[in-house]
C-alpha cells in the first residue's frame, strides 16, 4: 500500500512539473509542445551521467538538469519557435515543428543513452537510481526523494505566486501574455520575458526528469509515453492556467497510478498495459464536457462577480451623469 | 408576407448588450442602409441574423418561416447570403475558384466526384457566368491570381461578383467600401443598383454617409444594440435620434 | 534462391514507394486539401493492417480445416498451410483479398470517422493533441490484446502470392503493389481535381467563410476523414501484406504519422505531384541509407538507427522555416481546366 | 505636478520631479526649431495590406494635434506606424529630433513617446496598482496615482471591472509614468458616454497646459476634435486631404461635406 502511496504522489507530483511547465510555453506561445518531454528525459540522462558516470550525489543533477534542459527548450524557443511566429507561419506549422523537434530529440537521447553504455559501461536504458536514494529512518522508512519530489511542487506553487504576483517582473509577465503589443508600448521588452519563461519551463522539466528516474525506471521511450500524460494533465486542470496545470497534474497523475491498481484488483493484470488510456479518456471527457477544465470552475464564478463589478461602475457613472444633467 | 423580420433580437457577450431588442423589417428589393456610430450593433446584428452567433432571445423568420438561430450554412439555403467588413475569401483558391464557391454544386458531392458526366456541365455553365460576371467587374486578367495577390478595392469588388454568383434573395454586405477610393466606391454602388434589378433585396452596413445615402432606398439608424430609427434617406440626417446617436451631441 | 541486390533494391524500393504513397494520398486528402491535420495517421494504417492479421485467418478458416490449430498461437504452422492452400488454389487469393481490403476499408473509415468525432469541433491545438493520442492508443491494443494481431511477438500472415513461382515472387509483389498505388494515385488525382478538391481546399482556408455559403465544414471533415481513413487502411493492408506479417510494435508515430508529414510537406501540400515527388525522394533516401548502412556506420559516431531521427526531424524544422510551400507549390486550378464542359 | 517622479533610466526627456507648471524643464534640443514629430513620405501598413500611401505630417510641442477621417482611413494607423505597430514600407519618421523609423516598440518609449492604444489599453486580468507596477516598477506605482484621484479606490480590484471611463483613465496614468514630452491618444474618447467623453478631453488638455507635451489626438467625433485641437490633418483613402488649422476645414464646405458628413 505505501508503495502506490509514494508511485502515486511521486508520479503525481512529477507530472505536475511537467504541467505547469506545458501551460506556462502553451500561455506564452499559443502552441502545444510536443517536445516538452524530451526536456524531462534530457534531466533523466543529466542524473545518470551525475551519479553513475561522475560519481557525485545525485541530487546534484538538480541544479545541472535545471540548466541543461533549460538552455535546450530557450534554443528550442528562440531558434525555432519564434522564428516560424515571425513568418506568420501557421499554428499547425507549429506543431509540426515541435513534432520534429521531439522527433529530432528522440534521436539525441537515445545517442546519448548509447554513449554512455558504451563508454562507461553503464546500464542506460530502463534504468533507476532508486537505490541510490537516501531512506529516511532506515529500511522501509521515508526515500528522500519522496519529500524532495513534494517540497519542489509546493515550493513550484508557492514561488510561481510570488514571482508571478509580488514582483514587477512576474506583472509583467502576466501583462505581456495577456497583450503582447500593449506591454511593448508601454516599454517591456516581451522577447527577453518569454525567453525566461521558456527557460523556466525546460528547467522545471528537466529537475522532475532527475526526480522521475530516482523512484522510477529511465528510459528516452518514455518521452513519448509520458506525453499524453501531461497534455491530458494539463488540459484537465485548464490549458491556459499554471494553477489549473498543477491541480490536473496532480489529478491525473493519482488516477493513472492508483486508478491503475484498482483495476487491477477489479479485472486482473491484463490491464497494466493499458494505463495509457486512464489520460486519454480523461482528455477526451474533459474536451467535450469542459473544455476550459477545472479550473474553469473557478474562473467563471471570478468572471461573473468581475462583469458584477464593472456593472455596478457603471451604473454608478449613469446615475452621476442624470444628476449632473446631460451635456453638462 | 414580409420578408426579413427582425423582431426584438437579443445578444450579449458577458454583461455588455450588443444587441439590446432590435427591430426591423427589410423592404423589399430596395437598398436598405443600416447606419450608426460605432459599436452600436450593426454587425452583432447581421452576425446574427445570419446564424454566426446565436441570438438570446428574439425572433428572425423569412417569409414568416422562423430562422432564429440557425447555422450559417442552413441561413444560407434560406436565400439569404452575407458579406465580411475584413473580406474572407479562400486564400489558396484563385479569384476565378473563389467565385465558383459562392454557390454549391453537384460536383461537389464525394460520391459524385468521381464520375464528370454527372457536373461537368454544370461546373463549365457555372464557369462561364462567373466569366461573365468578372468581366463586367473588370477582373477578368486577374481570374487565375490568388486572391492575396490582388489590391483591397479589386477584392471589394470580388466580394460583389460573389453575391452575384450566389443567387440568393437577400444580401447583407457590411461596408462594401470600407477603405475603398471614391471612385470605386460609387461604382461598387452602381454595381449594387444593377444587382438590385435582378429582384434582389439589400441590406448594406455602411459608415461612408456621402456616398452611400446617395444610393439607398431606406436607411435603419442603431444605437446601443436598437434600431432608433428609419426613415427615407433625405429625411434621416435631419431626424434628431439620429444626430445624437449618431454625430453625437 | 538469389536474386540480385540491385533487383531486390528496386523491388524493394518500388514496393515500400508504393505503400506510402497510398498512405501520403490519403494524408494529403484530409491535411493538405482539407485542412485536418491528422497526426494520428497511424490509426488507420495500423487498422488496415490489424484487419490483414485477422481477416484473412477467418476467410480461409472456411476454405481450409484448421484442425486445432490458432491463427496466433500456432501462427507459422497455419501459415504454412494456408500458403500450401493458395498454391494449389491461386483463385482463391482474389475473393480473400478482396474481402480483406473491404473489410479494411470499412474499418478505416470507421477509425476515420471515431477519431473525427470528439476532434473535429476542437480548435487547432486540441485537435493536433487528441488525434495524436488516437494514434498512441491503437499501438497499445495491438501490442498487448495478444490475441488480435499476437501482441509484441507479432503474427504472420498467409503469403497472397504463394501461387506465384519463387523467383517471380518478389517482383510480382512490387508490382501488384505499384498498380494498386499507381490506381488509387489515378483516383485521387481525378477526385481532387473536381469541385471536391476546391471545397476541400476551400474548407481548409476558412470554414467559416465556407458555412455562411452554404456548406457544413463539420460534415466535409469528417467525411473526408472518412475517406482518408479507407485509404490509409488500404496502405496498411499493403504494407502488411508485403512484409507477410503484422508487429504492433512497428506502427508508432516516428514511420506511419511523422514520416508522411514529412513527405508531403517537402513534396508539397495539396498538390498530388508534390506528394509524388516527396515520397519517391524520402523512400529512395532511406533505403540508401539502410543500402549502405555498413560502409556509413564507421563513419557515424553512432548507431545509424538514430540517424533516421535526427534526418528527419532536423529536415521537417529547416523546410519548415525555409521551404514551408515544399518542392512544388499548391497552384490553384486554372479556369482553361474548369471551362472544358 | 507631483507625480512626475523620479527620473525613469533611459528616458531622454524625463522631466524633473515636482516640474510643476512650467515650461522651463523641457529637453533642450526641443528648441532646436524641428516639430516634436515629422513624418515625411510615411507609406505603410500591414503584411501585403498597404494603408497609408506617402503620408507627411507634423506635430507641435505644446500643441494639440487631431488626427480625422472616416472609418479605415488610416488614422490609427498613422499612430501605430509612429510606434512601430504597422510595417515602414518607405518613408521617415522623426520624433524630438531623432529618427525612430524602425525602432522596436518597446524601446520607442524611450525616446519621449507613450501610446495609448485606442482597446485594450490595460491589462485586463491585473489589479490597477499591477497596471501601474508594470510600466513604473512597484515603488512608484502608487505615486502615479496622484493625477487621478477618481481611481484610488480601486487600486486593488482587477482592471476588467472598472466603467469604460475608469479604464482609459488608467490607461492614461499608465503612458503618463514615464513623463512622455509626446503623447499619442487612439480615440481616447470612442464608447464613452458623452459626460466620460468630456472628462477625458479636459484630462487631455490639463495635460497639455501644464506640460507643454505635444499631443496627437485620432478622433472619430469630429466636432469633439475640432473643437478641441490646435491642429488637424483630415486623412482620407490613406492620404492626407488636409492638414492645416480647424476653423479653415470648418469653413471648407467642400471637404466639410466630403469626408466629414456635415
Amino acid at each position: 500500500m505505501t508503495i502506490i502511496l509514494f508511485d502515486g504522489l511521486i508520479y503525481a507530483s512529477v507530472l505536475a512539473v511537467l504541467c505547469v511547465g506545458l501551460s506556462l510555453t502553451y500561455k506564452i506561445t499559443s502552441v502545444p509542445n510536443f517536445a516538452h518531454t524530451s526536456f524531462a528525459i534530457l534531466g533523466m540522462y543529466m542524473a545518470l551521467i551525475m551519479a553513475k558516470v561522475l560519481d557525485v550525489s545525485v541530487y546534484l543533477a538538480l541544479p545541472v538538469a535545471f540548466a541543461a534542459s533549460g538552455a535546450l527548450a530557450l534554443f528550442m524557443y528562440y531558434g525555432i519557435i519564434r522564428i516560424l511566429q515571425k513568418k506568420k507561419s501557421s499554428l499547425i506549422s507549429l506543431i509540426i515543428a515541435t513534432l520534429a523537434f521531439d522527433m529530432f530529440m528522440i534521436g539525441v537521447l537515445n545517442i546519448i543513452a548509447d554513449g554512455i553504455r558504451n563508454t562507461y559501461q553503464v546500464n542506460s536504458r530502463d534504468f533507476t537510481l532508486r537505490s541510490l536514494d537516501i531512506v529516511i529512518g532506515g529500511d522501509g522508512g521515508l526515500p528522500l526523494v519522496f519529500v524532495v519530489t513534494l517540497v519542489l511542487l509546493a515550493g513550484l506553487a508557492l514561488g510561481l505566486y510570488c514571482l508571478l504576483y509580488r514582483t514587477s517582473f512576474g506583472m509583467s509577465l502576466r501583462g505581456a501574455i495577456e497583450n503582447e503589443s500593449l506591454a511593448q508600448t508601454l516599454g517591456i521588452n516581451t522577447r527577453t520575458i518569454f525567453c525566461f519563461a521558456w527557460f523556466l519551463s525546460g528547467g522545471l522539466a528537466g529537475m522532475a526528469g532527475v526526480l522521475m528516474s530516482m523512484w522510477f525506471q529511465g528510459d528516452p521511450s518514455l518521452a513519448a509515453i509520458m506525453l499524453p500524460s501531461i497534455f491530458a494533465g494539463s488540459i484537465v486542470g485548464g490549458f491556459s492556467s499554471v494553477y489549473g496545470a498543477i491541480l490536473g497534474g496532480v489529478l491525473v497523475g493519482l488516477s493513472e497510478v492508483v486508478g491503475t491498481s484498482i483495476l487491477i484488483d477489479l479485472l486482473g493484470y491484463w490491464v497494466i498495459p493499458y494505463r495509457p488510456v486512464i489520460p486519454f479518456i480523461a482528455m477526451i471527457v474533459t474536451l467535450l464536457v469542459l473544455p476550459g477544465g477545472l479550473i474553469q470552475l473557478i474562473t467563471k464564478y471570478q468572471k461573473r462577480k468581475n462583469m458584477t463589478m464593472k456593472k455596478a461602475e457603471e451604473e454608478k457613472e449613469d446615475r452621476r451623469e442624470e444628476e449632473d444633467g446631460v451635456g453638462a | 408576407m414580409n420578408l426579413l423580420t427582425v423582431s426584438e433580437l437579443r445578444k450579449s457577450f458577458g454583461g455588455l448588450h450588443a444587441l439590446d431588442g432590435a427591430t426591423l423589417d427589410l423592404h423589399p428589393n430596395k437598398i436598405n442602409l443600416l447606419i450608426g456610430a460605432n459599436g452600436s450593433g450593426k454587425s452583432t446584428l447581421i452576425n446574427t441574423v445570419s446564424g454566426l452567433w446565436a441570438p438570446n432571445g428574439g425572433r428572425v423568420t423569412l417569409r414568416g418561416k422562423d430562422i432564429t438561430g440557425l447555422p450559417p450554412h442552413r441561413i444560407f439555403e434560406h436565400g439569404i447570403m452575407r458579406t465580411f467588413q475584413i473580406p474572407k475569401h479562400f486564400a489558396g483558391l484563385s479569384l476565378m475558384e473563389n467565385m465558383l464557391m459562392a454557390h454549391p454544386e453537384p460536383g461537389e458531392s464525394f460520391r459524385k466526384a468521381l464520375v464528370p458526366l454527372q457536373w461537368k456541365s454544370y461546373e463549365a455553365s457555372q464557369t462561364k457566368k462567373a466569366l461573365g460576371i468578372l468581366e463586367s467587374l473588370e477582373l477578368l486578367p486577374l481570374r487565375d491570381k490568388l486572391s492575396f495577390e490582388i489590391s483591397g478595392g479589386q477584392i471589394k469588388l470580388l466580394e460583389l461578383g460573389k453575391t452575384l454568383m450566389a443567387d440568393t434573395e437577400i444580401i447583407m454586405l457590411d461596408e462594401p467600401i470600407a477603405g475603398v477610393n471614391p471612385t470605386l466606391a460609387h461604382k461598387i454602388f452602381k454595381k449594387i443598383k444593377e444587382i438590385l434589378k435582378g429582384g434582389v433585396t439589400f441590406l448594406i452596413i455602411e459608415h461612408r454617409l456621402d456616398i452611400a445615402l446617395h444610393y439607398a432606398d431606406y436607411v435603419f439608424v442603431m444605437g446601443d444594440g436598437r434600431v432608433v430609427a428609419h426613415d427615407l434617406p433625405d429625411r434621416i440626417l435631419d431626424n434628431k435620434e439620429v444626430q445624437e446617436s449618431y454625430l453625437g451631441k | 534462391m538469389a536474386l540480385d541486390p540491385g533487383i531486390i533494391f528496386i523491388g524493394d524500393l518500388v514496393a515500400i514507394f508504393s505503400v506510402y504513397l497510398i498512405i501520403n494520398l490519403s494524408l494529403n486528402l484530409e491535411f493538405g486539401f482539407g485542412g485536418v491535420p491528422n497526426f494520428g495517421k497511424v490509426l488507420a494504417v495500423a487498422g488496415g493492417a490489424f484487419v490483414m492479421g485477422t481477416i484473412p485467418f477467418m476467410v480461409f478458416g472456411m476454405l481450409v480445416d484448421y484442425g486445432a490449430l490458432e491463427p496466433v498461437d500456432d501462427n507459422i504452422m497455419l501459415v504454412h498451410q494456408i500458403n500450401a492452400y493458395i498454391e494449389a488454389h491461386p483463385e482463391s487469393v482474389l475473393g480473400v483479398f478482396a474481402i480483406t481490403l473491404i473489410v479494411a476499408v470499412a474499418v478505416g473509415g470507421l477509425l476515420g470517422l471515431a477519431s473525427a468525432y470528439p476532434a473535429i469541433r476542437l480548435r487547432g491545438d486540441y485537435l493536433a493533441i487528441t488525434l495524436l493520442g488516437f494514434g498512441e492508443i491503437i499501438r497499445i491494443i495491438g501490442i498487448n490484446h495478444t490475441s488480435l494481431v499476437g501482441g509484441t511477438l507479432g503474427i504472420s500472415v498467409p503469403d497472397m502470392l504463394a501461387f506465384v513461382p519463387n523467383e517471380y515472387r518478389f517482383l510480382t509483389a512490387s508490382f501488384v503493389l505499384l498498380a494498386f498505388a499507381g490506381v488509387i494515385y489515378l483516383l485521387v488525382a481525378r477526385f481532387t481535381k473536381s469541385p471536391v478538391g476546391r471545397l476541400l481546399r476551400a474548407t481548409r482556408d476558412d470554414d467559416l467563410a465556407l458555412q455562411t455559403l452554404g456548406r457544413d465544414p463539420v460534415k466535409i471533415k469528417f467525411k473526408v476523414m472518412m475517406l482518408a481513413g479507407m485509404l490509409g487502411a488500404v496502405g496498411g493492408v499493403m504494407y502488411a501484406s508485403y512484409v507477410e506479417g503484422v508487429v504492433a510494435f512497428g506502427y508508432d508515430r516516428l514511420n506511419w504519422t511523422f514520416l508522411p508529414f514529412v513527405m508531403i510537406i517537402v513534396g508539397g501540400m495539396a498538390n498530388n505531384k508534390g506528394v509524388l515527388v516527396g515520397t519517391f525522394l524520402f523512400v529512395a533516401i532511406r533505403k540508401l541509407v539502410i543500402y549502405y548502412n555498413d560502409s556509413l556506420d564507421g563513419l557515424l559516431p553512432f548507431d545509424i538507427i538514430w540517424l533516421d531521427y535526427l534526418a528527419l526531424g532536423g529536415l521537417m524544422i529547416l523546410v519548415l522555416i525555409f521551404r514551408p510551400h515544399g518542392i512544388i507549390p499548391e497552384r490553384p486550378q486554372k479556369t482553361e481546366s474548369l471551362e472544358k464542359g | 505636478m507631483a507625480s512626475s517622479g523620479d527620473d525613469h533610466q533611459g528616458a531622454p526627456f524625463a522631466q524633473d520631479a515636482g516640474g510643476a507648471t512650467s515650461s522651463g524643464d523641457s529637453a533642450p534640443d526641443i528648441d532646436g526649431g524641428h516639430p516634436a514629430i515629422e513624418i515625411k513620405e510615411l507609406a505603410c501598413g500591414y503584411g501585403k495590406n498597404q494603408v497609408l500611401h506617402g503620408v507627411d505630417f507634423s506635430a507641435d510641442v505644446s500643441k494639440i494635434t487631431a488626427i480625422v477621417g472616416s472609418n479605415g482611413s488610416g488614422k490609427s494607423t498613422l499612430l501605430k506606424a509612429l510606434f512601430g505597430l504597422c510595417d515602414v514600407k518607405s518613408g521617415s519618421i522623426r520624433a524630438l529630433g531623432r529618427d525612430i523609423t524602425r525602432i522596436p516598440t518597446h524601446a520607442i518609449l524611450n525616446y519621449g513617446i507613450s501610446y495609448m492604444a485606442q482597446r485594450k489599453n490595460v491589462f485586463q486580468d491585473l489589479t490597477l496598482r499591477e497596471n501601474l507596477a508594470v510600466v513604473a516598477g512597484r515603488h512608484r506605482a502608487d505615486r502615479a496615482m496622484d493625477h487621478f484621484p477618481e481611481l484610488l479606490p480601486f487600486l486593488d480590484r482587477p482592471a476588467i471591472t472598472l466603467s469604460g471611463g475608469q479604464r482609459q483613465l488608467l490607461a492614461m496614468a499608465m503612458i503618463l509614468v514615464h513623463n512622455p514630452k509626446i503623447m499619442l491618444f487612439d480615440e481616447p474618447t470612442a464608447a464613452l458616454s458623452p459626460k466620460n467623453a468630456d472628462i477625458i478631453i479636459e484630462k487631455i488638455k490639463d495635460l497639455n497646459a501644464e506640460h507643454d507635451n505635444c499631443i496627437v489626438l485620432v478622433e472619430q467625433n469630429v466636432k469633439h476634435a475640432l473643437r478641441n485641437c490646435d491642429k488637424v490633418y483630415l486623412l482620407a483613402s490613406g492620404n492626407v486631404v488636409y492638414g492645416g488649422d480647424p476653423e479653415t476645414l470648418l469653413n471648407d464646405k467642400d471637404l466639410a461635406s466630403k469626408y466629414l458628413g456635415m
